[in-house]
């Protein structure tokens, strides 16, 4: 899509969260009491804006998932808000929360365990439409389907076939398909291709590329991988252990990384281009500590390079450092 | 673990009290009472069976016979046996060694052959000897045990004369000497055999694939890439993965071993604590039915906690705090 | 002259020729690394690409004779390590081999290792299997080679489980056990694939730093070619079991010949160079049952397929510069030469 | 025979009721064969069903127990083949039947080496007698004058015993009866080695569990509980020393039992009937047979019975017609059904005594209901039960549907469903519709003794004992006279056959009016008397001087080895 | 684009699939069909299964009666097992046991699967309080010794229950907590799919998921486990009845025939009564045994996952 269309939708935000918490509980003890909790996101703020894609990317475990997942209220978040269309959606429960997963869907990360091996494809595809018109007629919703899955590059007689019968790039389209079903106006994309080989991998890619223009989508596009997610987003959302560390639009987070762990996540890239120049590489030490315990303050400081006295004490805000580019790092205060 | 262990401990309490509660209310439930058939014109009178009823309490409140049986029970009386007319608890302390020792040797016949044929076969899988030994494990998985028990005293003991059909032990033999001992072994070897045919089937098999499994694994490719030998391979590594499971089946074993000696010691007429839970559940022996089930309930609960806790021990995977 | 060719003086460490690979499947084999020529000298780092599939991996257990029994099996082809030939090698000469003087990781640190034995236990073994040395020794060296990778409080990792260690850190386990007894050759299956960016770019400067600490070769397996570039001399890529393409680095990157690594290299989204639309390669890599025995193997797939490329098999051509590629389009040679061989 | 019934006491085919208190007598028909005994030796006897263990002669419940008992323990008086009892241990002398003075053997030692005394006896009364005594037995000295009192707890002592000297004692009972002695307890208890031990801790303690003495032929040794007994010779015995050095006594189980005498295992067994020609065709082995003193029946359920009020409270009506019993009487051929199931080694019984009993009543003096359905039919249309509505079976006589219900109990043997369901056979063979149910073995006397509503025609075995006496079966009062039969008649001869005034201490006055009771029950019917068993041993034939009549074996120190 | 798309397609699929398209299901039965040894051993329990079933119509014979001529015959043409010790001939008691045994069979793995599916699955799909609470009572059930608790249930229903159902009813109650635990844990490991994420997020109510979803899924489990408990309570039911604990003795059922060779003579003399009944209970096990490895291998999820 071009920059210049997207700009129309500039001012109007699909989706707002706000400070977003999710802690599942951790029991132990004796008598098998709440001890403690996996912070898997703790203060996730960013908003979405019609037709755009942000992309979130982050190491394994740092709460991408959880982030999207709460966004859809597959899990209910333990704090925050999540904002979806001016509504506060973060508590709804029951029909009005059934009503609003029509209008958010999501792709999942594996291609394997994300489609039911029971089912057939047209019937996997269908099920979201059978479930909110119950009294559609079997025809119409037939052709609606075959479209569908000629739309996301299969074959109309994938309809009567099982998802064991496809490869992982293309049951990653029946998964795309059945997000499209209910023609939603946000689609999570939960690393919809780390799992695929670099070939069909652009294939996806390109697929969803295509989609949001024919559709009218906005995106929430997650993933580890830091070229996939420039390639695909508008802006991007940096996430360390369950916070994110900085937003701004792509050029800026790749060209002018503000925050440390930004810096050290591009410089670990490797890249072909780069090949051959001697590069000053950023390479941190030790691992990313656990979301169970994690450390005081600033959530990097135990690995940050740039790292103060303070940092172990001040839990840096999400500020707009630059126009359009927020960082939590007390450098900038 | 130990904070692990304590919780299971204690968790067992109600549980053991609710089991209680069900095993005195069956035993209530059951028609008739210890003395349901006592008659004997020549040795007793109706007179002294009623005597009896008011003197055992069977004609008390339900409530105050629970009472009465749960912390007697608690203080270690269990009552006095109405068929043996002795203290359950002596009752069972005779009898107890009997099955513990045909359980332990069935264990042990059990975990050796498994151990010997299963590792075999998983090293070798689809060779003729493996095909036979599956084949064979297929039949005793499906021979029921009091099948493989009658059969085994058809052929063993009346056709070939090798094993004693009954008992525990020959009276000739001296309490402790060796030859005491060997005469308990002679006579525990055919009931043990049978009551661990089952086990040691599925053992084997079990073990068999666990190994061919585990020796796909990645960690057999990096021992390999190390330059390991191959047998070290088998016994060592793949061998350690595949015990496992095996050793927690231990925990499990105590339920199938309980299940198991009710039949087996029928058939055998081995003196041990299955023989005489079926016989006091045809003597109306309340006290001693009571006692036994609540006994092997027990067991089971502790053997649940064994499997438990031997899986902590054995795999360092597991943490049990 | 070509970097192959200046090279030739040193004897090479390994040599691969015509390797053919098969597994059989309902009783017919298939190869999955077909006719693949290659060699490595001493300290030099090759890279080898290619999608899922294309038998990278089946090529690496070859050279380790690591191949599962009974299913696949070494068909034609030698493998001259040292000079040595270790296709003739049994199982006790070749575990003399193995662990020693060439090593190998694997792409998966989370299984790799024996869940139910200590980490210290482990790398000990591989000391023990090859040197005859103390327990206490062994610990000691054990403790070195972890600070060597990298791992703080060595004492104490050595007495825990894999299962309490990050997959960094297994992986890092990983190569001090194959670093323990100094291989010449490391061979790495996708070492880095299941780890994230920040620790991936830790392990491979680890690497580095090593094979240029002891001098090492290494293979390394990888699909990603951002790896590739900033690690390897010299590049293999694979396709379907056969070496498409082969050079040194820069060239690849620079000049790729062969279609497939042109696509290849265009499917990835690049992070300096803006793109709307990503080059992608329909269809995908044929499974060993129906792999083309004719032909080019890529034909089907390549938008630049000639009717010849079905007909003729190409064969790796070396151009001027060393580098090679196995594609109808750079043969000068007539096809039907080729077929009248 | 654990398995076989699990109502031991009643059903005479188990290991249960042969007269525990009969023992063999001192009579011996002499050995026919050899001429010395042979000296030493150990024979193994083997009992086929679980012993409880109690080896204490005061305190046993039941007959298993006493088979191991049996070889240590001496009673007062022991029987003859007729059953009549004779001096063994004392000698008595009365005159009215009320008092007795019992005179005992001199030089008699326990198994200890104390010396037996009247106190010894005594001890054992006073013992049964208490209050705190748990075994079945009070009623053996209850009717010791003062008895009752002492039992009460308002006497030290039992007035009615008075000791004279060490070897005399003076026994006063309530009142002249002509079964007082036989009814009295006859076995001593060490008073030496007891006195110390409280009543209630008798039945626990380790002389009654593992270390009992006696003043018997054999000494116990060593006991693996439930298991083996090993007994070894008392060469003190007043009646001359053992010739076998032991005996073992060994527990197996009932399928073993011809496997074990088969192959010399064993040397001596109980063998049930079914096995019996098995194991007559044994080499080494010989079945002795001799008879038993049980019987089996058919009840009908005429009445209910009120065990508050010990009385016959109403009647039932279904089997009240005479007629109908009579002709399912008929009905039956006892002897095919004998010989199926107890492979012919019982006959035919007509009343219910059994036929070696010396009460028994003379065949020519009781009717013979032998096999024969086309007379059992005419009866039944006689009495009005024909089938009206043509289904093949017979109405009662208002027309309405009619089935006779008949229960037995069930075991794991599966022979017992097989002879419950061919006496229904019969019943249905003359068209009467019969249902079986088999009732758990623990539950059926129960239900039978509490007139149960299911119980309509049951079956089951009483077996006798030394004591003539039926009064406790057949009385009108008595809570084990199952079929409620409410007969005057039956009462009062009953009553007067054991009245000292009417008979005295003779023996045939007893027998007539014991005959003409038979004859009544014979007439009556309130049961169908089927079967009397014999009793089975197999003895290996290494083993001689052993003699069985209708009181048991002769006293095993007899017993020997042939070379 | 679109054009590449549809070459996408094509080039996909002549790859992948040369046949037709078929379900798991289908797939899985194909697989099974030409498993040899299953198809034998299923072959072998259909016929059972039918001469069971048709037990009164092949044989009009009053298999109840006891025929005191006839008593223990060694086999013969009129009686092709021979006689047992009633009478009574022991090929038809056969049939008939076949008829109680596999009834016994049958109903207690239903009743069991039924009521371990059901707690199972609730407690697995909804978690928390629900679960703990429904586990305990898994757990609870599961603590028992089961023979020592079928053998004293057994005797209180006796007579309350009719006949054979005594023992199924006391079979089933005491046997599901396994069914439960196992679907229970099947269903949390199958929860995790993202594919169950995925319906929740296209509105699939709880209900829906569980048999749509969630059971189908399980299913392949509980199939296998039942062949299992079908041999157990098979055996359970025979053991029983030897032991005299089990059906009614009236009732011809293998454990029953089975009893007979408590008997000493019968056990050594008489083997015609005892064989016939321990040979089919063994085979009938036995191809119960290879069905349910048959159906084990055919729905191994790595055929098609
Ligand atoms: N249901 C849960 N209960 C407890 N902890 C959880 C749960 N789900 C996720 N977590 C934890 O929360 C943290 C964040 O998980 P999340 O899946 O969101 O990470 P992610 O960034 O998506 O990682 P990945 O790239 O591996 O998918 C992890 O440490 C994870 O272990
Ligand atoms: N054990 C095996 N049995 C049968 N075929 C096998 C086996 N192992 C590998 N193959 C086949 O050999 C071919 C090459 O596989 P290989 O694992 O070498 O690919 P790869 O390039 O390493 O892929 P990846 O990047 O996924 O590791 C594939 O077609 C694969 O299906
Ligand atoms: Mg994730
Ligand atoms: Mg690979």
């Amino acid at each position: 899509m071009s920059i210049t269309q997207m700009k129309d939708f500039q001012t109007h935000n699909l989706l707002e969260v706000e400070n977003l918490q999710m802690h599942f509980p951790v029991k132990g003890g004796f008598f098998r009491r709440t001890i403690g909790a996996v912070k898997a996101v703790d203060g996730v703020s960013f908003t979405i804006r019609k037709g755009e894609t942000l992309g979130l990317v982050g190491e394994s475990g740092c709460g991408k998932s959880t982030t999207g997942r709460s966004i859809l209220r597959l899990l209910t978040p333990t704090g925050g808000k999540v904002i979806f269309e001016n509504e506060d959606i973060t508590n709804v429960n029951g029909k009005r929360l059934r009503d609003i997963r029509q209008d958010i869907q999501m792709v999942f990360q594996d291609p394997y365990a994300s489609l039911n091996p029971m089912q057939m494809v047209g019937d996997i595809v269908s099920e979201p439409i059978h479930n909110y018109y119950k009294n559609k007629n079997k025809e119409e919703l037939k052709t609606e389907v075959m479209d569908l899955l000629t739309r996301v590059g299969l074959p109309e007689e994938a309809y009567y076939k099982y998802a064991h019968e496809f490869s992982g790039g293309q049951r990653q389209r029946i998964g795309i398909a059945r997000a499209l079903a209910l023609k939603p106006k946000l689609i999570i994309a939960d690393e919809p291709v780390s799992a695929l080989d670099v070939s069909v991998q652009s294939q996806v890619l390109n697929l969803l590329n295509e989609l949001q223009d024919e559709f009218d989508l906005t995106y929430l596009f997650i993933a580890h991988d830091l070229s996939v997610v420039k390639h695909m987003s508008d802006r991007i959302g940096v996430m360390y252990l369950g916070n994110i560390v900085e937003v701004a639009d792509k050029h800026s987070i790749y060209d002018n990384p503000m925050h440390p762990y930004t810096q050290a996540l591009i410089s670990a890239v490797p890249d072909a281009s780069k090949m051959g120049e001697k590069r000053e590489r950023i390479v941190l030490q030790g691992d990313v500590p656990s979301p169970e315990n994690p450390p005081s303050g600033c959530p990097f400081h135990t690995r940050c390079p740039k790292a103060l006295d303070r940092c172990s004490s001040i839990k840096p805000t999400l500020k707009e450092v630059k126009p359009g580019q927020h960082v939590a790092c007390i450098l900038y205060d | 673990m130990l904070k692990y262990s304590l919780r299971r401990i204690l968790g067992m309490i109600p549980m053991l009290f609710l089991i209680s509660v069900v095993v005195f209310f069956l035993a209530l439930a059951m028609p008739g009472d210890s003395l349901t058939g006592e008659i004997d014109p020549n040795n007793t009178d109706p007179e002294y069976i009623e005597q009896m009823r008011e003197k055992l309490g069977y004609n008390d409140p339900i409530y105050v016979q629970y009472g009465r049986w749960i912390s007697n029970f608690a203080q270690g009386d269990f009552g006095t046996s109405t068929k043996y007319k002795i203290p359950v608890a002596d009752l069972i302390a005779q009898r107890l060694p009997n099955t513990l020792f045909l359980g332990v040797t069935s264990l042990i016949i059990t975990y050796i052959f498994a151990f010997v044929m299963g590792m075999y076969a998983g090293r070798k899988p689809y060779t003729k000897l493996d095909n036979f030994i599956g084949g064979f494990n297929y039949l005793m998985l499906a021979i029921p045990i009091y099948i493989a028990g009658v059969f085994a005293i058809y052929f063993f003991s009346f056709h070939l004369g090798w094993f004693p059909f009954s008992g525990s032990v020959d009276i000739a033999t001296n309490e402790g000497t060796l030859d005491w001992w060997l005469s308990r072994i002679y006579h525990v070897i055919l009931p043990a055999l049978v009551l661990g045919a089952m086990g040691t089937a599925a053992y084997t098999q079990f073990l068999r694939n666990d190994i061919i499994d585990n020796s796909q694994k990645d960690y057999v490719r990096t021992a390999r890439a190390k330059g390991t030998p191959e047998s070290r391979i088998y016994n060592h590594h793949i061998l350690r993965n595949s015990v496992i499971p095996l050793i927690t089946f231990l925990g499990f074993d105590i339920v199938t071993l309980v299940n198991g000696a009710l039949i087996t010691e029928t058939i055998f007429t081995y003196p041990g604590l299955g023989q005489l839970f079926l016989s006091s559940m045809t003597t109306n022996d309340y006290p001693t039915l009571m006692t036994l089930a609540l006994m092997f309930s027990f067991l089971v609960l502790i053997g649940n906690l064994i499997a438990d806790l031997l899986y902590g021990v054995v795999d360092p995977r597991i943490r049990l705090d | 002259m070509s970097h192959f060719q200046q090279s030739q003086g040193k004897a090479p460490l390994l040599e691969v020729k015509n390797l053919e690979t098969a597994f059989g499947i309902d009783g017919k084999d298939y190869n999955a690394v077909d006719q693949v020529t290659f060699h490595v000298e001493p300290g030099k780092v090759i890279g080898v690409v290619g999608e899922s599939g294309c038998g990278k991996s089946v090529m690496s257990l070859s050279i380790m004779g690591l191949l599962p029994k009974g299913i696949g099996k070494v068909n034609a082809g030698e493998i001259k390590f040292n000079g040595r030939n270790l296709e003739n090698l049994n199982d006790n000469e070749m575990n003399k081999i193995r662990g020693k003087d060439i090593a190998m990781i694997f792409q998966e640190p989370m299984t790799s290792l024996n869940p139910v034995f200590t980490i210290g236990y482990q790398l000990e073994e591989v000391l023990h299997n090859h040197f005859k040395i103390s327990k206490k020794e062994a610990r000691q060296k054990v403790v070195q080679l972890l600070t060597a990778v990298g791992i703080s409080r060595p004492e104490k990792i050595v007495h825990e489980y894999p299962h309490q260690l990050s997959g960094g850190m297994r992986q890092r386990v990983m190569i001090a056990m194959a670093i323990a007894c100094q291989p010449q050759l490391l061979i790495a299956d996708e070492p880095t694939t299941a780890l994230d960016v920040t620790v991936q770019a830790q392990i491979l400067e680890l690497l580095k730093d090593i094979q240029r600490k002891n001098d090492m070769s290494i293979i390394l397996i990888t699909h990603d070619l951002g790896v590739v570039s900033e690690s390897c001399d010299e590049v293999i890529v694979m396709y379907a079991g056969r070496i498409v393409e082969k050079t040194d680095v820069r060239r690849l990157f620079q000049e790729p010949k062969h279609p497939y690594t042109e696509l290849l290299m265009g499917s990835i989204p690049r992070m300096d160079v803006d793109t709307d639309q990503l080059a992608t390669i329909d269809g995908m890599v044929p499974s060993l049952k129906n792999m083309p025995q004719v032909g080019c193997r890529f034909a089907n797939r390549c938008p630049k397929a000639m009717q010849e490329c079905t007909e003729v098999t190409p064969q790796l051509k070396e151009n001027e510069y060393g580098h090679e590629v196995a594609c109808l389009l750079y043969e000068s040679s007539r096809p039907a030469r080729e077929v009248s061989q | 025979n654990s398995g076989d019934d699990t109502d031991a006491q009643t059903d005479a085919e188990g290991d249960t009721t042969e007269d525990t208190s009969s023992e063999e007598g001192t009579e011996t028909e002499e050995e026919s064969d050899t001429g010395e005994p042979k000296q030493g030796g150990t024979l193994t006897y083997a009992i086929d069903a679980e012993p409880e263990g109690i080896l204490n002669v005061h305190y046993y419940g039941t007959a298993t127990d006493f088979e191991i008992l049996q070889f240590m323990v001496d009673p007062l008086f022991t029987y003859d083949e007729n059953l009549a009892p004779e001096p063994h241990l004392a000698d008595w002398e009365t005159e009215d039947n009320k008092t007795y003075t019992f005179k005992f053997e001199e030089g008699v030692k326990w198994h200890n080496g104390d010396e037996l005394t009247v106190n010894d006896w005594v001890f054992a009364l006073e013992t049964l007698a208490d209050p705190d005594y748990e075994g079945p037995r009070y009623s053996n000295v209850q009717t010791i004058e003062g008895a009752e009192a002492y039992n009460k707890g308002e006497a030290d002592s039992i007035s009615g015993i008075e000791v004279i000297n060490d070897y005399e004692v003076k026994v006063t009972f309530d009142k002249a009866r002509v079964n007082n002695l036989i009814n009295v307890w006859s076995y001593p208890m060490n008073e030496n080695r007891w006195k110390d031990v409280p009543v209630s801790e008798m039945l626990g303690h380790e002389f009654t569990r593992t270390t009992p003495i006696g003043t018997g032929p054999f000494k116990m040794g060593k006991v693996v509980p439930g298991e083996t007994y090993e007994f070894i010779a008392n060469e003190d015995y007043f009646k001359g020393a053992p010739n076998l050095d032991k005996i073992i006594v060994k527990v197996i189980d009932n399928k073993a039992v011809s496997g074990a005498l088969q192959n010399g295992e064993v040397d001596m067994v109980p063998v049930h009937p079914t096995l019996g020609e098995e194991v007559e065709k044994m080499e080494d082995v010989e079945l002795v047979t001799y008879p038993g003193l049980s019987y089996y029946y058919v009840g009908f359920k005429l009445g209910v019975f009120d065990n508050e009020k010990k009385e016959i409270v109403e009647e039932k009506e279904k089997y009240q017609d005479k007629t109908l019993r009579k002709a399912m009487y008929h009905a039956i051929n006892r002897q095919e059904w004998i010989d199926a199931f107890f492979s012919g080694y019982g006959s035919p019984v007509d009343a219910p005594v059994p036929s070696n009993h010396w009460i028994a009543a003379d065949d020519s003096d009781l009717q013979q209901y032998e096999y024969d359905p086309e007379k059992a039919k005419s009866l039944l249309d006689e009495a009005g039960y024909k089938d009206t509505n043509g289904d093949g079976f017979r109405e009662d006589p208002n027309g309405d549907e009619f089935v006779v219900n008949f229960s037995h109990y069930a075991s794991t043997n599966p022979t017992f469903e097989a002879r419950a369901k061919a006496l229904t056979q019969y019943w249905n063979d003359i068209g009467l519709q019969t249902t079986l149910e088999m009732i758990e073995g623990s539950l059926y006397y129960d239900k039978i003794e509490k007139d149960s509503d299911d119980i309509e025609v049951f079956y089951g075995g009483w077996s006798t004992g030394t004591d003539p006496d039926p009064t406790a079966l057949w009385s009108s009062d008595a809570l084990w006279n199952y079929t409620r039969w409410n007969n005057e008649k039956s009462d009062e001869l009953l009553e007067k056959a054991l009245d000292v005034e009417v008979v005295g201490t003779d023996k045939e006055k007893r027998q007539e009016i014991y005959t003409e009771w038979q004859q009544l029950a014979n007439e009556e019917l309130p049961m169908l008397y089927i079967a009397e068993l014999q009793e089975l041993q197999g003895i290996n034939k290494r083993v001689g001087g052993v003699e069985y009549d209708v009181s048991g074996s002769n006293l095993p120190n007899e017993w020997y080895i042939k070379e | 684009m679109e054009v590449v798309h549809n070459k996408n397609s094509q080039t996909e699929n002549s790859t992948t699939k040369p046949q037709k398209s078929m379900s798991p299901w289908a797939m899985a039965r194909r697989k099974f069909m030409k498993n040899k040894l299953a198809m034998i051993s299923l072959s072998y329990l259909i016929v059972l299964g039918i001469l069971s079933f048709l037990a009164p119509y092949i044989t009009t014979a009053d298999i109840s009666r006891v025929n005191i001529g006839d008593m223990s015959l060694a086999p013969s043409a009129e009686h092709w097992f021979g006689t047992d010790t009633s009478g009574r001939d022991v090929f038809t008691r056969l049939l008939y046991g076949g008829r109680v045994s596999l009834l016994v069979g049958i109903s207690c793995t239903a009743i069991i699967l039924f009521i371990g599916t059901l707690i199972g699955s609730v407690a697995g799909y909804f978690g928390g309080a629900v679960d703990s609470m429904l586990m305990r009572f898994t757990d609870f059930i599961l603590n028992f010794p089961f023979l020592v608790f079928v053998i004293v249930l057994n005797a209180i229903l006796f007579g309350i229950v009719s006949g054979v159902w005594v023992l199924i009813v006391v079979l089933s109650i005491l046997g599901w907590g396994g069914v439960a635990r196992l679907v229970r844990s099947k269903i949390l490991s199958e929860k995790e799919n993202e594919y169950i994420l995925a319906s929740i997020s296209i509105g699939c109510k709880p209900g829906k998921i569980i048999l749509k979803h969630l059971l189908p899924n399980v299913l392949t489990t509980v199939i296998v486990q039942a062949t299992i408990l079908f041999a157990t309570m098979i055996v359970a039911e025979s053991g029983l009845s030897y032991l005299g604990f089990g059906v009614p003795q009236e009732v011809p059922s293998w454990g029953n025939m089975l009893a007979a060779s408590q008997q000493p003579e019968v056990l050594q003399n008489m083997p015609w009564i005892w064989v016939p009944p321990a040979l089919v209970l063994i085979l009938t096990i036995l191809s119960i045994n290879f069905i349910g490895e048959g159906i084990k291998e055919a729905l191994n999820p790595k055929s098609y996952r």
